[in-house]
């Protein structure tokens, strides 16, 4: 009972805060549902006992990725004409129904459907008893995952070296003619 | 109980929101947000059915997820600030560099 | 519903718990709230000690001065009465979301300290922190790094280029400072193989030479500076140095939600000097007394027990917090690169320097003691 | 472990040297790669001790696994017998030596972190081939020293002749090396395994008749390495490298290009030689390219000015003798030779680079003379080279060439012939070396004033090394004493029995050659060692009474009298030039041919053309390609939702 209240509540919410994300005319206010979803996502994952997965949640991604996207908007402290205006044309409006009807298909079969899977022995029980979540995913994520994780760390160490590279302003670099040509074509 | 359904539903709509998001919204970083939330939306998947399954890969998929998603955030808003540097806009409507 | 129905419910076990949860929660909250008035009060003594004059020794109700600490009182009622004053080219959902915001976490990471042992309440174990989770410390590491939204929205949404430029100094120096802190906090984590901070005040016991100050020296020493960083005191208060950017990301705010940035500030301090306590001076333990003796001496009741525990907690705790005041009024402030420098290429290197060393030392120790 | 470290200290001497420590000084670098070297110096020592103490039977050492694809194999494996730790003290004590000397040579360089790097790169590949234990491994330490002797012949490659010198250099070793790995596919194709334990046994295990298929196979695996052999060692027609190769560094012509490298054919030939005593034609041809490779560089080197040139002919002439060996069956006798050549050529090579730092880089042996009295100490050491190569009675060349010969003359009737070359060719050898000793040494300095002022003795760095190599050419020959000489205490043959487990003559041919072995009587081996000695004794008379005093009265009126056949050694038959003319000419034009005609216009064109065709069809239908990132983000989502329907429906 309580758990369907508990999911009820934070689903609402979260889909309350998704919509927003989405049509918030202002990025900061975007960025801030989105906060809050990555939240509630963190509370649901809780409630599944994924405690280890719900503390990542919010200090990767509420706690690193969102302040960078915080950072950016206030760092181009966009015009509020160039804050975007959603532009309707005809294919837009197809694309959008079309979009729309095909997700509504697809929630319709997931919510009749029925899960099926081969199950495996890591029920909550057996988590509890064999040293809790954090402990048991750490165990799969440094044995059966290690090579994955090495790789994950590569990555992370380029994606770094990647952003600094593009970011950095070595020289200022007004747009060519042949950009200016092209935005004004555009 | 809880079942695997609603959460498998909420994700869908987080999905949808995610999809239109990325399709309709002319600002970069409200693309790169509505990328984020179709992440998030997949990590749900999996965290729900590591518990449906008993299986914690599932955990550690989403784990491997959030790694990716920091990369891709972190080089993505570089890419944002470059191309504001270069053409003094984020809005897709002029950026059109790739027009035939 | 009978009288009888309701002690019943009253009395079922998840009743119990949910009451003492929300005890716990308003214990915290008053303690948290009763912070800043007296650290306001040591801010104006302690530099008046050390600079040979009085300090505010008037306010007292009748000739009850007490050293002046009601002076405190005084300026809370007065902040808090103020007129409100919204800029007008402020964000208005913004702006007042950012002060509860910043509340909201530094109360959030205020309720993960283990304040006590377990203790036993009509057959109900109750442990002594709101919310106790087997991740406990990444819950404090995740919460205290949404303590930046505050600042950051705060400063953006005042519509001020002060406002702005000092919250962007202030979230880049909180985000730049928090991969040292977890840096340092991870090999204790090491060390004592748990996230549950209860089990890690445990696991040292009462004696100093296995605390884990002792067991990782150059962990507390990160630790140490990253608590004046994160907080943004002095030296390391650059966010809202007075000489160039009028006062921060706060110079828009006044009254209570000015308050409110006050009382969050110091509960992060007292958070973090609480937790120095708890991962590196023993947290709850009384210094050479286990707790089976302090249990004892305390006729055997649990909550004693605790109490004097909480006690000690406070003192330890306090004492971080007098040193914070300490350094504010000895040092003098760094410059902005100088603090980015000193971030990551000094501080992030030697905290993976020590991670690397610790987790060797851990790996053959236990190696060693396995066979 | 020990002996891992052997391989692993030059390798990290060059991985320092080159890569890490490029900004220190000359010091510096000679110092890390001269320590890197003496650490596996002693190393190898240690290991050997313990090897011989271990009784001295041949071992595998176990490394990684590098190569399998089906039931081919080839493990870094690594084989430790008698041969391989004797060249393991080879390559690590004489390159010790050299590296210590190299200092005193490169002082003046600026930036010898290269020159120490690839000469410590050089000591490792070069273990790693002596070590190998099947032809692959082998194969890249042969690569591996070609490319490490074609980084130092051009160490000066600022000088387009040295580049060019280190170019033939490689260009020359390729068509040995095609050879060589002939020869490895074959013994796969046949043999199925590539590894020499496994070959040996193989070959050697009595119950393994080999078919007729095999037994054919083996004569052309052993030409075809022998082809290798050839490249690597200097030997006709593919020696025209070696002289060339003395453009680059003394040290290095002392290391690699007399003492190590150019010694990897014998060693194939001998660690193989249960392959090539079962190739009767093969030992043949052998032994007749050693032979005649033996007296043609010889009698070249009787003409040449260059101080180093006519040491390096001396070392292709060296080297015919060992392949000579080898192709008699020989192979102790070679490998001895190999052993005493690299100790006397070292200390000859690094004589003659002390009396070019003396002359400030001048070769030419017509500018010096009379450096006795400047160079006492060098002058006594080369003294010692120049009588030990010669086969002066005592020395170690005379054990090690004249057991070559007296193998030749045993070896059967038919290896006659090549043991009158080779006897020719130690006469020849005797004059060019005295005349070398003559011109240098005696007589009156015939060089400019400048120099005459500054010649002086060298340092201890320099001369050091060669007192140590002077006194290891005067005694190693004491090792191989001939059975017809008794001295006091010293076994006789010591080194060709130590050598006897490594020497397999498989039982298909075992009675031949144990046969001819107990044939001979004694006087014949006084009489063939009389007849060396004696025209040892009058060619180097004949040198000195020539030479004494510079270029005396005969030795003008002999170069007119014969101006044709001088003309012709002087410029070392014209082999360079017909090379030239018949081989590289042709194949430069053709190259040119293939680039300009079939590169250029043929195949550029199909590339590009197809590039172009693109790009014009791409253009045509690029007017779909709004640029607008959401157009193509709802193709795709249309294309994604498509896709599922058709799927699920």
């Amino acid at each position: 009972m309580s758990q369907e209240l508990l999911f009820y509540s934070f689903a609402g919410l979260i889909a309350l805060c998704s919509v927003m994300v989405v049509t918030s005319r202002n990025p900061v206010i975007s960025a801030i549902f989105l906060v809050g979803d990555l939240f509630l996502l963190a509370g649901l994952y809780a409630s599944m006992e994924a405690h280890f997965i719900a503390a990542i949640q919010i200090l990767v991604y509420a706690g690193a990725i969102v302040v960078l996207f915080m950072f950016v908007i206030m760092l181009l402290n966009l015009d509020p004409d160039q804050r975007s205006q959603v532009q309707i044309a005809a294919p837009e409006v197809g694309v959008l129904a079309l979009t729309v009807i095909a997700f509504a298909v697809v929630g319709g079969m997931l919510v009749f459907g029925q899960p099926t899977g081969v199950s495996g022995e890591m029920t909550a029980e057996a988590i509890n008893s064999a040293g809790g979540n954090t402990f048991t995913v750490g165990m799969v994520l440094y044995t059966k995952y290690l090579w994955p994780f090495e790789l994950a760390s590569m990555l992370i160490m380029l994606a770094i070296i990647a952003s600094i590279v593009i970011a950095k302003k070595d020289r200022p670099k007004s747009a060519t003619e042949g950009d200016k040509r092209r935005l004004a074509h555009g | 109980m809880v079942s695997i359904n609603h959460y498998l539903v909420l994700a869908t709509f987080m999905f949808l929101c995610g999809t239109l998001g990325v399709l309709f919204r002319r600002n970069l970083l409200l693309v790169l947000m509505s990328i984020e939330l179709m992440l998030n939306s997949v990590n749900l998947v999996f965290v729900s059915g590591s518990r449906l399954l008993g299986n914690l890969d599932g955990q550690v998929m989403v784990f491997f997820i959030i790694t990716v998603a920091a990369c891709e955030a972190g080089v993505g808003l570089a890419m944002v600030i470059a191309l504001f540097r270069r053409y003094g806009t984020v809005d897709t409507n002029f950026l059109r560099i790739l027009r035939g | 519903m009978g009288l009888t129905d309701l002690v019943a419910l009253l009395s079922s076990d998840a009743a119990i718990q949910i009451i003492a949860s929300i005890v716990k929660i308003l214990i915290i909250v008053v303690l948290c709230l009763q912070i800043p008035p007296v650290m306001v009060w040591a801010e104006r003594r302690a530099p008046a000690m050390m600079q040979r004059r009085k300090g505010p020794n008037r306010v007292g109700i009748g000739k009850f001065r007490l050293y002046g600490l009601l002076q405190s009182a005084a300026d809370a009622v007065k902040l808090i009465f103020k007129e409100e004053v919204v800029p007008t080219g402020a964000n208005k959902v913004v702006y007042h979301i950012a002060p509860i915001f910043s509340v909201f976490t530094a109360f959030l990471v205020a309720c993960a300290i283990p304040y006590g042992n377990d203790i036993t309440v009509f057959g109900q174990q109750i442990s002594l922190s709101p919310i106790r989770l087997d991740v406990g410390f990444l819950f404090i590491l995740a919460m205290s790094s949404l303590a930046v939204y505050g600042v950051t929205l705060a400063g953006w949404a005042s519509n001020n280029k002060y406002s702005l430029l000092g919250s962007l100094r202030a979230s880049a120096q909180m985000i730049s400072y928090e991969i040292p802190l977890g840096m340092s906090l991870i090999p204790l984590v090491i060390i004592f193989g748990t996230l549950d901070l209860n089990k890690m005040v445990i696991a040292q016991s009462a004696f100093p030479w296995s605390w884990g100050v002792v067991r990782a020296p150059i962990s507390f020493f990160l630790f140490f500076i990253c608590m004046f960083a994160e907080t943004n005191r002095s030296p390391f208060d650059l966010a809202e140095g007075e000489s160039e950017l009028v006062a921060g990301f706060h110079t828009e705010y006044n009254s209570a939600k000015f308050a409110a940035f006050f009382l969050s500030e110091y509960v992060a301090m007292f958070v973090l000097s609480a937790l120095a306590a708890t991962v590196f001076f023993g947290g709850w333990q009384v210094p050479f007394v286990p707790y089976d003796l302090l249990l004892k001496i305390a006729f055997g009741l649990d909550w004693l027990a605790a109490l004097v525990g909480f006690l000690f907690l406070l003192l330890k705790a306090g004492f971080f917090m007098w040193v914070y005041v300490w350094v504010r009024w000895t040092l003098p402030r760094f410059r902005y690169d100088q603090l980015m420098a000193l971030g990551w290429k000094f501080m992030l290197p030697i905290g993976l320097f020590n991670l690397l060393i610790t987790a060797l030392v851990v790996a053959i120790f236990d190696t060693v003691t396995r066979h | 472990m020990l002996f891992w470290l052997i391989l692993f200290f030059p390798l990290l001497g060059a991985f320092l040297n080159g890569l890490v420590l490029r900004k220190v000084s000359p010091t510096v670098s000679h110092i890390l790669g001269t320590s890197a070297l003496i650490a596996a110096f002693v190393c190898a020592l240690l290991t050997y001790l313990q090897f011989l103490a271990g009784g001295g039977q041949a071992q595998v050492i176990t490394g990684m696994e590098w190569i399998e694809a089906g039931t081919f194999k080839a493990p870094f494996n690594f084989i430790l017998d008698r041969l391989s730790g004797l060249m393991l003290l080879i390559i690590t004590g004489i390159g010790s030596l050299i590296h210590i000397y190299a200092g005193g040579y490169m002082h003046e360089e600026k930036a010898t972190y290269r020159f120490f790097s690839y000469l410590n790169l050089f000591v490792f590949m070069m273990l790693l081939l002596v070590l190998g234990d099947n032809l692959l491994v082998m194969f890249i330490g042969w690569e591996g020293v070609g490319l490490c002797s074609y980084l130092l012949i051009g160490y000066w490659y600022e000088d387009d002749k040295n580049a060019a010198a280190g170019m033939k250099a490689f260009l020359v070793n390729r068509i040995g090396d095609i050879g060589f790995l002939l020869g490895i596919f074959l013994t796969f194709k046949y043999f199925h395994t590539v590894s020499f334990s496994e070959l040996k046994q193989m070959i050697l295990s009595a119950g393994a008749q080999l078919n007729g298929e095999q037994i054919e196979a083996i004569g052309w695996i052993t030409l075809a390495l022998f082809v290798g052999a050839c490249g690597k060692s200097a030997q006709m027609p593919l020696y025209v490298w070696l002289p060339d190769a003395m453009a680059g560094p003394t040290p290095v012509s002392a290391l690699i290009h007399a003492a190590t490298m150019v010694t990897a054919g014998i060693y194939m030939m001998t660690r193989l030689n249960f392959l090539f005593y079962l190739a009767p034609t093969t030992q043949m041809i052998v032994a007749s390219v050693g032979a005649v490779t033996a007296l043609f560089a010889a009698t070249i080197a009787l003409v040449q000015y260059d101080i180093k040139k006519v040491l390096a002919y001396s070392t292709v002439s060296q080297l015919g003798y060992m392949v000579l060996g080898c192709g008699v069956g020989a192979y102790s006798a070679g490998v001895f030779h190999l052993f005493t050549h690299a100790c006397f050529k070292a200390l000859l090579f690094l004589g003659a680079g002390s009396v070019i730092v003396a002359m400030h880089h001048k070769q030419d042996m017509r500018e010096m003379g009379g450096l006795r009295k400047y160079m006492p100490v060098t002058h006594l050491v080369m003294l010692i080279g120049v009588l030990a190569i010669i086969g002066f009675p005592g020395l170690s060349g005379f054990f090690s060439k004249d057991e070559i010969l007296w193998r030749a003359w045993t070896g059967g009737d038919q290896y006659h012939i090549q043991w009158g070359l080779g006897a020719l060719a130690a006469v020849c050898t005797s004059f060019y070396m005295v005349r070398l000793l003559m011109l240098t040494f005696y007589g009156k300095n015939r060089s400019d004033h400048h120099t005459q002022e500054h010649l002086h003795e060298t340092s201890v760095v320099m001369w050091g090394p060669l007192v140590v190599l002077a006194i290891l050419s005067a005694a190693v020959g004491y090792l191989n004493v001939p059975h017809i000489i008794h001295i006091p205490g010293l076994t006789n043959l010591l080194f060709e029995h130590y050598l006897d487990p490594v020497i397999s003559i498989p039982p298909q041919v075992a009675e031949h050659w144990h046969h001819l072995h107990a044939e001979y009587p004694q006087s014949l081996e006084w009489a063939i060692m009389a007849v060396s000695v004696a025209g040892m004794a009058i060619s180097s008379l004949l040198a000195i009474s020539m030479y004494s005093n510079g270029f005396g009265r005969i030795a003008n009126s002999l170069g007119s009298a014969f101006k044709g056949a001088h003309r012709v050694l002087t410029n070392k038959y014209y082999v360079d030039e017909f090379y030239d003319s018949y081989i590289v000419t042709p194949l430069r034009d053709m190259s040119q041919f293939l680039w300009k005609v079939v590169d250029v216009l043929i195949i550029d064109g199909i590339v590009n053309g197809v590039g172009q065709a693109f790009m014009l069809i791409g253009g045509l239908s690029s007017f779909r390609m709004s640029g607008s990132l959401h157009r193509h983000g709802m193709v795709m989502v249309v294309g994604i939702i498509c896709m599922l329907t058709v799927l699920f429906f």
